[in-house]
């Protein structure tokens, strides 16, 4: 009995967890269906305006546009940075030495430096090379992330070293092992780090700010951001472009769910 | 030809010496087995023939070629792991055909030497499933299947039975055998099992902190151990060992007299002898030697009996502390407290210098 | 010799890798040094306005009140979120079951959701409850993150749980187990988990910002955001503001330095 | 008083049942193991009588008192677990006095009872050591410790030994043999090494899928199984099973013949029998009950010698496939393909029904 109480009290806790968690979602969701003075007022109860605030927002921003350059530049990023992070990662788990150790440990370091105390030399190194405006220099920093590298390295630790073993005994090169065995063996692993890694892109907002200039080049979450800091913002339309904005982020977590949770948690027994 | 030479081959890690020289020579066909302790040596060896580990000084030759420097799918190896290692993402076809894969073999070719492999060893029905759909059992057969497609000179095994059930174990062991004699080629096989050794092995090698302590067919390793510890661990269960000093020695015999058995004295037919008077030694008695018969004896009070059914082990002393082992089949009436006489000949027993090496 | 070739090449790639992420910081640690227009031309050598920038930055903002606010805030949030976010990973990981999961893998799904989607909702409950301007507001929404209960989760797999079933028979009860075997075994995970988390929270921009707005009330962070939104920013002044600002969680990282890699990495075989 | 005792015990894990009703009684003082292959529910059934699992129905008691929602600490048991489970933030000292401390004894009190039991186990030396710098053996012998000062009615042991090499598995299985003498408590012990729970217990509980499959003493369990999963489980190497038909019964004898042995008779002393001309029946023959005497015999060939040194192993068939293994000391010579009669008493031989039950 004592158990099973224990049991109660503890679903109970996390289905108030659960519940706190969703709840700004459920009414950001029923905001956008709200306009701005109900908002304001707490109304917590879906109203009828999510058509107008839809059709104020196509009149604001063009939708299409910005769609287009957020995923633009969330599908490279995340590539690139999959490949960079994931052959980094396996370098530093499957190469390991004391030297390396210590490379990995200062990268570590770095990562307790806001990026942004980084922002300004790179915005310098940015204009330098011409890049200001352009989609390229909005990607190029997001590449070597560290926090990835680190997430890659950690999951190598469960690729099993035998693998790579009976590889080399089957005649494959370093490069080949990656491609053939490693890739195709922690596809989950990738799963994970893909929705990570796009999300993180699509939701980028500081270092986009700074770079793209034109509203040509923006991206929905910088839209979305203009939109909150004008001088009377409409709360309405605001929530209708943060729901839309959400949505291609939520659509790859439940494509990709059952790797994800896969590869982050292993199954029930 | 595929037999494989050993010159003074040595490994460091940093300034930790793994293996410590090692020369040996194998010769084709031979089903050799490296056996020790854990932390021997035994694996590193292993995957040092295989090219899988870099060799710190000395050569490894194959077929009469030096492989120091080769890749291990240059070598003419094929290796079974522990662990399998079967390629969890492709099935059992693809994992058998995947060194020709990479080797450029056509298609058809492979199909054809997958098959013909997997007849022999009963897959056929599980080539379209992937590894975690085998059982234990299944999956070290496709490893070796794998092994095998390769065509090798020289098969490798490291420790392939040790995460089988006790049952399939066996069954695994006799299956080894069959397909060694069919196969005929060069076996080399790593285990930490004695048993597994002698049961297996033409010649036995055993290792000991990065070194060779004694090579031998498994029934010479066991009736002639050159050293203490060979003689410790090899046999089941382990040898008996008890401090003895010498007495006097002869030309034709040797007594030895053993303080933890109120200095009772026993000859050896020893005809010459490195011993002087007064040299601690120690003698060596199998669990298996004690009988009726035998001119020896020890008057000992059984203190544990452990019965097998088949057979039974007693442990008995004489109140020293010590504890001797008896192997018997015939001790299911024997109960603790009980005196009794433990016979033997000491033309069997095994005599070792107090560093451990063998007199005689 | 083939693979010597190929480690020799990883490692200049590794280090190519760490001075890619350590050169901005060391750009940053010069520019502190420089006067505006030096660091605007990029010039990436020491100079001698180290003590002017420092003495500008003085006259501009109370450090002592930036770093008091600072530090009472990631202090607080930290020991908070250490105490809710373990608990919650424990009880996931530990009370398994498939009701669990399904609700894990919703809060999963809610990291999904760009935090800039729901401070809108957030702000409104905020000012219901009256805690606009105040470090409350700031430390209330970060204490039950997903991703460090999921952190924590993942670090549970590796208790053992044979600890548990010795100390149910040595008579512990669920919460003596959590506190007396679960917190020490794991205390390397805590180390690591209170470097991100205080990094987090002191390097935190977009929440404050919303949440404080008399200067008394702001942290380090958003002073230093202030001093680069200027009209015509001071980029020296701003690059000592931005290495002081950096130095605590920097401190942290040292003293908590083997701890932290021994949670996240192992040591070397 | 620690009796324990089993009514119809169960446990689903949703609508997966793992304990199939057990009943069990377990005399004060009896050393009981648990045996059976992965899976059987030996483990479960410890953790329910610990109470680290919740019983779905039945009635579980521990010296005359039902413990079914009493909390593990309350028992009167105490546990050995497989990985030894040592808190590896405390000491030695700490661990073992871990549970007294929670109980509220006094500090000078758990210091006295913790260094009692220490010395008893010669843990003096290793006091204030973390268990990370023990060896394995020595975490066993704390684990043991912590055990040990709780002073337990009944002590549960999980695979305890599983995780040491093998010598050490011997030496610590004569030690566990000792501790239960001094101890004199109930000893409850689960493994899945058929030669543990033969070398150990005073009653073997064999398991299978949920269900006790035997009860008995171990030689009783070896020489009389009452079906062929005991008989094929206890026992090695593993008892050879051979097919046969009865051919006639009279009151006296039953005649079977063999098929796959070129339907060769032989003639069991049965008196009585539920067997009937026609039916399909096994017989069962250990690997030991082979030898150059006995009335039956086969005409085999040796297809494969293992020498362990002191016994032999020989595999033989008469070409059907089929092989028997026979457990022999004086095999030394034999070779493969030599062919030799094995010959046995027919009143050694085990029959089973074909379903598996042990007809006599």
């Amino acid at each position: 009995m004592n158990r099973r109480l224990h049991r109660i009290m503890i679903y109970t806790m996390l289905s108030i967890a659960a519940f706190v968690s969703v709840f700004p979602f459920l009414w950001l969701i029923v905001g956008a269906t709200n306009i701005s003075p109900d908002i304001l007022s707490g109304k917590a109860t879906p109203g009828h305006a999510l058509f107008d605030n839809f059709v104020k927002l196509t009149q604001q921003v063009d939708l299409v546009q910005l769609f287009y350059n957020s995923t633009k530049i969330a599908v490279i990023a995340t590539a690139l940075t999959l490949v960079v992070a994931s052959l980094a990662g396996y370098a530093f788990e499957i190469f390991r030495s004391q030297l390396s150790d210590r490379i990995f440990a200062s990268l570590l370091a770095m990562l307790s430096i806001p990026f942004a105390a980084l922002m300004i030399p790179l915005f310098v190194i940015m204009a330098k090379l011409h890049l200001i405006n352009t989609h390229t220099a909005v990607i190029i920093p997001t590449i070597a992330s560290i926090f990835i590298i680190f997430y890659f390295r950690q999951a190598t630790k469960s690729f099993p070293a035998e693998l790579r073993d009976a590889a080399r005994v089957d005649g494959l090169k370093e490069w080949q092992i990656f491609w053939h065995i490693y890739v195709p063996v922690m596809r989950s692993t990738y799963a994970a780090a893909t929705i990570i890694i796009f999300m993180a892109n699509w939701n980028a907002y500081l270092w986009p700010l700074i770079v793209l200039q034109t509203n040509e080049m923006k991206t929905i979450t910088l839209a979305v951001a203009s939109l909150l800091s004008a001088y009377v913002p409409d709360y309405g339309v605001v929530m209708v472009a943060t729901t839309l904005a959400t949505l291609p982020t939520l659509f790859i977590f439940f494509v990709l769910q059952k790797q994800f949770v896969q590869g982050l948690l292993g199954s029930v027994k | 030809m595929s037999d494989l030479n050993l010159r003074d081959v040595r490994k460091s890690f940093g300034s930790f010496e793994v293996i410590k020289g090692v020369n040996l020579d194998i010769a084709s066909r031979e089903f050799v087995v490296f056996v020790g302790p854990s932390g021997c040596g035994k694996s590193t060896l292993l995957r040092m023939i295989a090219g899988l580990e870099d060799i710190s000084s000395g050569d490894i030759s194959i077929g009469g070629k030096r492989v120091n420097d080769l890749d291990p799918s240059k070598r003419g190896i094929a290796m079974v792991f522990q662990s399998y290692a079967l390629y969890p993402h492709l099935t059992v076809r693809e994992n058998m055909g995947f060194a020709l894969r990479f080797a450029g073999v056509e298609k058809d070719a492979i199909t054809a030497q997958v098959d013909g492999v997997a007849k022999t060893l009963g897959l056929n029905a599980l080539m379209e499933r992937y590894p975690k759909e085998l059982s234990g059992g299944q999956r070290q057969r496709v490893a070796i299947g794998r092994a095998i497609v390769r065509k090798p000179e020289v098969f490798l095994f490291d420790e392939p039975l040790s995460n089988l059930d006790a049952e399939l174990r066996v069954h695994m062991r006799i299956e080894l055998a069959r397909l060694h004699k069919t196969l005929a080629t060069t076996v080399i096989y790593v285990t930490h099992d004695q048993v597994e050794a002698m049961t297996l092995a033409d010649k036995i090698v055993v290792m000991r902190e990065g070194v060779v302590a004694q090579v031998g067919s498994p029934l010479d390793v066991y009736d002639n151990p050159d050293n203490m510890f060979v003689a410790g661990f090899i046999g089941s269960p382990k040898i008996n060992f008890v401090k003895g000093v010498v007495d006097s020695a002869s030309k034709t015999k040797l007594k030895v007299t053993l303080p933890s058995y109120n200095n009772s004295a026993f000859d050896f037919p020893i005809t010459a002898s490195a011993l002087k008077v007064g040299d601690s030694v120690v003698i060596g008695l199998r669990p298996q030697y004690f009988g009726t018969g035998g001119k020896q004896k020890f008057n000992l009070t059984v203190e544990l009996v452990e019965h097998l059914g088949g057979e039974s082990f007693v442990y008995a002393g004489n109140g020293s502390g010590e504890l001797l082992t008896i192997a018997t089949q015939s001790a299911r009436g024997i109960k603790s407290g009980e005196k009794f006489e433990a016979r033997f000949d000491a033309s069997k027993a095994l005599l070792f210098t107090e560093a451990g090496e063998r007199v005689r």
